[in-house]
């Protein structure tokens, strides 16, 4: 299917509700980290760029159908994944944190895993990939949008709320009194870009372009653009940083 | 039976079926209405029946006022049955179901003696091979006897028949006829609307001649027929087949 | 056998033997025809089946579905009560019972179930100090479906027509008696088809209610499809699933439409 | 004034001079009583209302507001088209032709839009090499409501009365004059609720076609709570926008019934 | 006209309406058909205006074969004019559109031609003023009347009347009588199903009597209405009001 279109053409998948790695901005148009990305490597390649506002559930279908060309989209590299499709060099390493209502006094992720405690976590991400292999004794809670699961927290009617650290970080500071975040990830997982299985060229193209672009410095760039104020509360706080 | 109507209008929209008609009785076992198509002769039966109020005017029978009141309306109704001149049967009931149900519902019988009754009735009216159809499965006539049947089944105290015998045979017309004699023995009263007549004649000792909703003429039914005073009211009866 | 003895359906009264014959080839000719479609189509899309994936995550089917149908058949009978509730306020005389009953048909009706869920769940419900989701969830499923059964009910309780309310005064029926036994069948019978796929919408738009997470067919499926990235080998059964439910609802209601027909 | 001549509808007949006050008094003290539990409910949530974030993003709003639109009227075009072609079908002699529109219209009534959506984009219109997801959408949306179409036309031609037939048979009128000039009128009234109803449906399930990444309104509207946090400041002006659309088609159809009202 | 019926059988799920009917008329302008309500005039009626196909039997009207091929009905169809027992006006068209829209839509007449014609007719029949009511505003006789307008409108050849005056006043009834002697004046031809003896024995030159869905007698109106020849036909005569 994938030669239906003109081969100057890169089209790149991704769910543009990830602040601020995937959204749009107020002019309706693809914005954030990946947008910045993407654009860098279809001038790489010296392609014109398509970007696909395509569900998170899509990605995949739409990859290996030939719909688009790559995905990047905030994905994190698992082993099931691998299955489907092929991932490039990571390029951002990350993990898994924890919301928690104010008057929780968990303190870590063990503190969580007791039985009667109700867990939500976003359907079909890694917090929920890994809820289901980590937290045996928990209840578990699939939730599509993550504002209704911090919502969730908020009113007290689950216990906690696992996700990315970036969006566990944005998410209390909607709720700042009626939720806590224990912003130290708790696992360690990486992003990568998604390649069609077989498309070995384009694979190598991405992995080539990836080292050329951070160590020309592309990606503290980005973190300075879009995530300042992030880098420097987490730099006092002491966790870790994306880039 | 003593009747009483003053000044009644009814209004439809911009026209008035009744305009003024007056009307009174002194003591009478049958009235006939009679006169032209469109006179309003189905309007004064639905003002008298108290099916509908009139938009003014008085209306009362044997002293009790059927006026503006709906609660004394639905009261009156109860002792009253009525033949519809198109005869309004439950089209989703079976003949039997017509007669039954209302013997059942408003006037306490038990179920196997309002089947009984009605059967008997449906005996009388040479319908026994049709108590299980529906409406639309009977014939002209067979509907008008069902619909009759229904009328007369809770022994009404008064009954109200639109052109009772339209859609029957002469040998059925005389069963009607045999049908009123008895509800008149019986001390029940009966007001029709009738074409025919010669039914009109040997049914109803009163007649009563409506023309553009207002009253032409009143009397003894044979004197009104054969000798009428008003020349309207000689126009009218002058084309007569069956007089 | 020819043509037309094979694939014409006989004229009334014409009472053809091979009746059942025509039915089940016209029928296989039928189903053929959009299988040759379907798989015309995955032929030509080179798709890796993994249907092992799928079977392993049976029991996640086989516990949304059955959450689906409780759900669903409580929701149902609620909504069923709810509808008919407002269409009696919407023919009341008392008029700010009338509007309201207006303003929730309406208001359910023109807005996506999606807002309603969530303004149920997360103000009102928390308002209310309602805390389980199950009985929330079928809550907003009443509701929601309540303001279509409604309006259906309605539509079929002016379908009768004011001869048969004259007839009904005539013989003394009460206003009760007269809806029990005039109008109910009567508009019963003319809601039924409208009933019916109003029956197979809840049914399937109480996969919405993933979205505070119950745990439904829909969302396990999906589940599924995102632990194996297998998407069609979750929605063919998912699809099977819900078939199973709502055929045998719009058979159903077929037949009891063709048993209660009669003429007017 | 009194409580009666404020709040009950005059009888028929009853020319009260006050009948527009009523309504209107009536009609705010509905609305109040809706809007006092909203408020309520609201005021023990202590949420930190953030309608800058939503109003900055009013582009967005717009922009899936029109698509919706767009899509969701050129796709009732084609499903009322596809409605009727399937009805006519489901009473033809041709056996198979009928099995198939009866086939259609409970398979595609029987299960979720969701798998239809997917089945179609990824599947079907892949092998029929059609790349466009705007055509694609709309003509899932129009199959998809076309069954529902379908089964409601069907209904509103079986209530036509076979006298009325006989009638149009009587004075010579050709099958197809019977139905233009006297079943589609009789059936057209009798299905105008029900017909709305789907309409309706058919402008808030084209939110689905937002997993085939069109980004109607309410992916705009869910993409806009993702990027500012603020769930209930995008579902106003989600619920508000459908409301716009819905509510004058649903006041459409309840004029037009009334107009064509008629006594049987 | 000529009429020949054999052994014609027309069954509702059990019931046999007519039972092996057989009749021949030689040369008739206008036949009456009489009989017990529910021997089987509407359903005779029907099946000789082609309306339905008989269950079994043969039916011929001028060497002309009405029989099992629909299109052959069908072309009969446009010949012929039709009044139903039941009326079966289109409830949703106003009595004008009733009439005027077969003219324009079936004749080929103009819309204006189509409306002056129908007007015409309302004014002989005295239903000028009720010309924009739908039928379920009308009383019984106008829209009798209505349906008699919509039947002979077209001029068509042949006319079937079922009971066209039972709802009619005498005046309306002579106003028909003379309809249809006009129409026999123009060389159409005429059947009617009548209960009114008078109204047969006047309008028809042939009469039938039809009981239990067999022949009874046939013959001249007079003789057979004035001195029946089977006991049966006696029988059924003795009882009438209007002889
Ligand atoms: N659709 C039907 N289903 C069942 N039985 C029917 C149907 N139509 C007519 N019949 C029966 O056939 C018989 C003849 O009916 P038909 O209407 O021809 O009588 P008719 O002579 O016109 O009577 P009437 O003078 O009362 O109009 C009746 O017994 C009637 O019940
Ligand atoms: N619902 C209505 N809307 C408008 N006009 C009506 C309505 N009902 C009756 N009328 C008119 O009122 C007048 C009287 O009607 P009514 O039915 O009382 O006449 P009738 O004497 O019974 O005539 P018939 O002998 O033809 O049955 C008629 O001109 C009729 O058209
Ligand atoms: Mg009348
Ligand atoms: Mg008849």
């Amino acid at each position: 299917c994938s030669n239906k279109k003109p081969s100057n053409l890169l089209i790149v998948g991704m769910e543009l509700s990830y602040p601020p790695f995937e959204m749009t901005d107020e002019q309706n148009q693809p914005t954030g980290i990946s947008v910045d990305m993407a654009q860098a490597l279809s001038r790489e390649l010296g392609k014109d760029l398509r970007i696909e506002n395509i569900p998170f559930a899509g990605l995949i279908p739409s990859l290996r159908t030939g719909k688009i060309d790559l995905i990047i989209s905030s994905m994190t590299q698992t082993e099931e994944r691998a299955q489907s499709i092929d991932f490039s060099d990571p390029y951002l390493d990350t993990g898994l944190c924890i919301l928690l209502p104010k008057a929780s006094d968990a303190k870590s992720i063990e503190d969580i895993d007791t039985p009667g405690t109700t867990v939500a976590v976003k359907q079909g991400t890694t917090s929920h990939i890994y809820a289901n292999q980590h937290l045996g004794k928990v209840e578990l809670l699939l939730f599509e949008d993550e504002a209704a699961a911090a919502l969730e927290v908020a009113q007290g009617k689950v216990d906690a709320f696992i996700y990315d650290q970036i969006s566990i970080y944005l998410n209390w500071k909607k709720h700042t009194e009626t939720t806590i975040a224990l912003l130290r990830p708790f696992n360690q997982e990486s992003w990568a870009i998604g390649v069609r299985k077989g498309n070995t060229a384009l694979l190598e193209e991405v992995n080539s372009f990836l080292k050329e672009f951070d160590s020309s410095g592309g990606f503290d760039a980005l973190g300075d653009k879009y995530l300042a104020e992030e880098k420097r509360i987490f730099k006092e706080l002491g966790y870790p940083f994306f880039f | 039976m003593k009747l009483f109507l003053k000044d009644v209008v009814q209004s439809y929209g911009g026209l008035r079926a009744l305009d003024g008609l007056d009307l009174a009785v002194e003591d009478t076992s049958c009235l006939a209405l009679i006169g032209p198509s469109g006179g309003g002769k189905s309007t004064t039966l639905r003002l008298l029946s108290g099916l509908e109020a009139p938009t003014s005017g008085s209306i009362v029978i044997n002293g009790q006022e059927i006026g503006d009141d709906t609660d004394r309306r639905r009261r009156f109704r109860k002792q009253v049955g009525i033949v519809f001149q198109a005869y309004n049967l439950f089209p989703h009931l079976t003949a039997l179901a017509n007669v039954a149900l209302p013997l059942e519902k408003v006037h306490g019988y038990s179920t196997t003696d309002a089947i009984l009754k009605s059967e008997s009735l449906f005996e009388r009216f040479q319908l026994e091979d049709h108590m299980m159809k529906k409406p639309a499965e009977l014939s002209g006539g067979q509907n008008q006897r069902v619909a009759i049947a229904r009328a007369i089944a809770p022994d009404p105290d008064i009954v109200f028949l639109d052109e009772p015998t339209s859609a029957l045979d002469p040998e059925m017309t005389a069963e009607v006829l045999d049908a009123i004699y008895g509800l008149i023995e019986g001390e029940k009263r009966i007001v029709i609307a009738t074409h025919q007549m010669g039914f009109a004649q040997r049914a109803a000792d009163t007649v009563a001649l409506i023309a553009e909703g207002k009253l032409v003429e009143t009397g003894p039914s044979k004197q009104v027929i054969e000798t009428p005073n008003t020349p309207r009211a000689q126009k009218f009866l002058e084309a007569c087949l069956d007089r | 056998m020819s043509f037309n003895s094979l694939f014409l359906e006989p004229r009334k009264g014409n009472t053809a033997k091979n009746k059942s014959v025509r039915k089940a080839v016209s029928f296989l000719v039928a189903i053929l025809t959009l299988s040759i479609v379907l798989f015309a189509s995955f032929a030509t899309l080179s798709y890796q089946w993994n249907w092992e994936a799928a079977f392993r995550y049976r029991l996640k089917f086989l516990d949304g579905w059955f959450t689906t149908l409780k759900i669903s058949s409580v929701s149902f009978i609620f909504a069923f009560v709810i509808g008919s509730l407002s269409t009696l306020c919407s023919k009341s005389r008392f008029l700010p019972l009338k509007y309201l009953s207006l303003l929730y048909v309406e208001l359910i009706r023109g807005t996506p179930l999606l807002v309603q869920i969530f303004l149920f769940y997360y103000v009102i419900a928390d308002a209310a100090n309602v805390q389980n989701r199950y009985v929330v969830g079928v809550a907003i499923m009443a509701i929601f479906s309540g303001a279509y059964i409604s309006e259906i009910l309605r539509a079929g309780i002016e379908s009768v027509g004011r001869s048969q309310l004259l007839s009904a005064k005539s013989i003394g029926f009460t206003e009760y008696q007269t809806f029990r036994y005039v109008i109910a069948p009567q508009a019963l019978r003319s809601s039924l088809p409208a009933l019916a796929g109003q029956t197979a919408n809840l049914i399937k738009d109480s996969s919405l209610l993933s979205i505070i997470a119950i745990s439904e067919f829909t969302l396990n499926a999906q589940e599924v499809n995102a632990i194996t990235y297998s998407s069609f080998e979750s929605f063919f059964p998912l699809a099977i699933g819900y078939l199973i439910i709502t055929l045998p609802i719009m058979r159903l209601s077929r037949y009891i439409e063709e048993r209660l027909r009669y003429d007017t």
